[in-house]
């Protein structure tokens, strides 16, 4: 199973959540937002969230810009 | 951080009022380029800057990069902008994305699909304008300095329009002076200058023109001393909007006019 | 009368030492054309400027005419003119009998015998600064933009240059920048750009060009609102200083730069 | 009507095609507000100008008004414009009733909804050029000067693109340099001044930058001698150009460059 | 050499008188700095110049160099400059020698002590002036902008003046305007404009602004091509002188105005 | 009956084809394009074109313009 | 007797000096300059200055300029 | 013998006059001013002119320039 994360396919443990996907890559929730399959998903949703075969998840978060 | 004392009587008096905030400052800063993001608050505090922009990109899972959410300070309003979009509908969908960081509903909208001047789109940037200012957003769009696309901006609900002065970066100046001048004749909405500007002169002379606000990232960002450039911005767009205020004296087509009195010489016989 | 407050760290470090006194201000004032000579400590004041012209003139029997000392606190350095004088003779005359007032012994030298434009004669500029210089005045001379009369009054002792952006009064703004630039590069003496400056963005620019102070009378009189528009200059020039201390960054030859990160776009494949 | 002797090397080598023609010149002229209609071909004799506008409107008949078509020897290519369309719709109208007069198929495409700076709707403009070029068309815009504009013109099958120096009528001359230059290196179609230009020096200018040709109507009009000054703005154009393939020197960064040889001077020791 | 054809009338009707001789072309060039001076003649009928400078050296005995008088055909009028004087007395000794050549009794002055910009001494270049002109020397001087140097210039007898638009062999354009514009208007003798025009549209507008002629040497020798170059710029002088005369059209302070009618339209209801 | 002509009312005769409308006006048909009820008339058939009431016709030509 | 106070002739009293002229105007010597004959005068002996017929007096003083 | 020729010492051979240096240097009388000890000498007295030792001789020609 894998996931496309961010442009690029990353494998997928089965029965993982997005927080759980955050927490693997030490990402604070209130430092990102998320999109799954083009979709926003809230950061009280990250916890019930659960990733499957193919999701295609963007994790974002600000950076300097002008 | 502390807002640097401003003379209260002005501000009070001409606070300029967007997206239903009161903002004393007339100086909104971009946070990119910087050396070291700690230099973002200094910057700030400097400059007396209320609004402030960033970017929203990819979390880079390789990098151990710094989070400069943790540079800006809670007081400052932040002004994410859709940089990356090349249509109005990719600008829609960071705007989105950027409202769901839970740090406030302003947008600039860029719409930029020209790599090497960075020149905006200006019907793709109207079409994101429509429909986020229906979604409730404070939009902010940076557009070329055009009188039509400005009236389109205005009737597709944005709260301001962000005239370019030459491109991103260039740090070339006012070149556009003469449509600027028409814009803010024109629209009945703020004009904040966006882009272009590389010294306070510009900036002071924008104000002068009458544009409600700058906005200036790379001039400050790339000085030797940005936080000192910063102040120095700070200044002079305190000094170009407080001359705006006070009426210039005419200028002359060309001849003089003596500072002092023609009567009363020594030499008179 | 209270100096505004300012930066203290950037007033010490950056004095500008002429005639044997360290002034923090780089924004001196002309007291000709007020509409009433009670706006000139108000304009002191806002302006914070350290240094003010004043004229010598014959007394006036029939005119009960306000005696403009009053308005002028002690704690600012008065700068006579020698306007009246057409020569190197007259200007001298003028400058002993303006140092006779007891007010110290500085002196803006003008000799014009051009009545439409009012633009100097340096030849006689230069010979009445080489005669004053030696009578141990402060001698500031008013020239054209001009390198080799700007060496002469360096040989003749002058303590500082100041030559024109534009003719006097004229708000023209800084029509001889390519001159001004080349005295501020070649001159061993502070550059005080005297005469035409019109708005706070032209005295901006004169200082980030690195001029050592401006001299601004017309278009501060001139303003609807004289006060406020000192206080924009005032800020102005710390402004356009601040920013030559600074470090400007570089202007680009036409292309962008972006100010955003140029990776890590959402719709990168 | 003569056309007036050219160089046949310069013409020859460097014609402008467009349209699928070839034409010798590069002045276009307008034919609006002459005090008489009669001055029309002694313009265009003088000037050389091969190409050369009108606009269509009802016939008055009320007024015993001239037929300006008497006045335009047939071997110049006629350029109707859409003066008067507020729409790209009413613009199409336009330029379908133009065809129809018989006078060939080339249109200027003027969409204009300001009534004071009569600035173009760029947007319009390219729906409008979208469908002309598919009925055959030689469709020249007037826009402003704006990068994505052009590049949507481009798309929509437009033969040239007439970005504005200033607004139409004003004189004030190549305001838009900083985007006109950009047009001229990105867009890959002859790109032709329009409006603004009111000195034969500023459509000299833009022939120097690369532009194709020029457009000048109200500043040979309104000129007192509008012959002699349409016989300038003719040999500035080919001035301007014959710069522009001549290469030019290269520009200073401030320094002088001795014309004179700096060895063998008669006081060396 | 063949004079290019010019207008006839137009020659007859506006000679520039200079020196007791009438000059059809009011450009004048410049030998120095071309590749090969084989090609000065070709640059001459290309130009239509009827006036040239040279500079007076030691001969060198090592070099086998070109005499450059081979490739100056005698109709044109010499005009030797005295480049290398620093003083009055070194120029007058170099005008002498230029006179005993025997090509006449013209003489460019030019005191220059400043190696860097080479900007002209105004008095010691009126000293000259005072001298030669009474010794019979047609004197042309080359100054700075400057109303009081120009002014000293008409009492010491020069029969032309000679400012700088910019520095010498910069191509930086005419950056002294607003002085030229009060030469011009001011001084009772013809103006030429002597250094720094880099662009034909810049000779073009000097013309404009009501400038006698203008001298051209490093913009024409530096182009890539340089006969071609000089061909444009006798175009874009005689366009300049052109529009003078023919009077210009009234420049806008900002609005449009229609250059086709206002009424009349398609859509009028 | 009336015609509306380049916007305002004008009586018209039975009868009347463009030709002769222009012909009554003094206009050569050479220096107009006529529109009628928004279709472009071919100027070959000016002569055929018969106008009937409430026709709206536009006749225009070209001025001086820029 | 008269003077020349200012470029313009005044009438002189016998004995007057500098400070008598000054007070006879209102004006404080502290505010003006003076100059008697082409020569400066110390504001300390404006008390001892004696005015004489044709003596050329000026009194100036600071004004607003640039 | 020497004269100092365009600031450079150089020889002088006795009798040599103007024409003869001119000539030696294949240079034209046409082409060339001539100073001598700082006065100008007309062309036509080149022959007549004869050098002597020390002679301050400045040669100087038309040369491009601006």
């Amino acid at each position: 199973m894998h996931i496309l994360l961010n442009g690029k396919e990353a494998p997928l443990k089965a029965g993982l959540h997005l927080l759980g996907l955050l927490e693997a890559r030490n990402l604070s929730p209130d430092t990102v937002v998320v999109e799954l399959n083009g979709l926003i998903i809230e950061k009280a949703r990250y916890g019930q969230t659960l990733l499957q075969d193919k999701d295609q998840v963007e994790i974002l978060r600000f950076v300097g810009g002008g | 951080m502390e807002i640097p004392a401003q003379d209260p009587a002005f501000s009070e008096k001409d606070a300029l009022l967007l997206g239903g905030i009161s903002l004393t400052s007339r100086l909104f800063t971009g946070t990119g380029k910087y050396a070291a993001d700690s230099l973002i608050p200094k910057v700030l505090e400097a400059s007396g800057s209320e609004v402030i922009t960033v970017a929203l990109r990819r979390v880079d899972f390789e990098a151990k990069t710094d989070n400069v959410m943790r540079h800006i300070p809670q007081t400052v309003r932040l002004l994410p902008n859709t940089s990356g979009a090349r249509t109005a509908e990719e600008a829609v969908r960071i705007a989105r994305l950027a409202k769901a960081m839970g740090c406030g509903n302003w947008i600039k909208i860029e719409v930029i699909s020209d790599n090497k001047y960075l020149l905006p789109d200006g019907y793709e940037t109207a079409k994101a304008t429509e429909i986020l200012a229906k979604e409730d957003f404070v939009v902010l769009p940076y557009v070329n300095a055009d009188l039509m696309i400005a009236r389109s901006l205005v009737s597709a609900g944005a709260a301001a329009v962000m005239p370019l002065g030459a491109p991103i970066g260039s740090n070339r100046g006012l070149q556009t002076k003469e449509m600027l001048r028409i814009l803010i004749e024109e629209i009945p909405l703020p004009i904040i200058v966006d882009a272009g500007i590389g010294k306070p002169s510009q900036a002071c002379e924008a104000m002068e023109m009458g544009a409600a606000a700058c906005l200036v990232n790379t001039a400050i960002a790339g000085a030797a001393d940005p936080v000192a450039m910063a102040k120095a911005f700070g200044e002079a767009v305190r000094a170009g909007r407080r001359a705006f205020l006070a009426g210039e004296a005419p200028v002359s087509d060309g001849r003089a006019s003596a500072s002092s009195p023609l009567t009363g010489f020594l030499f008179e016989k």
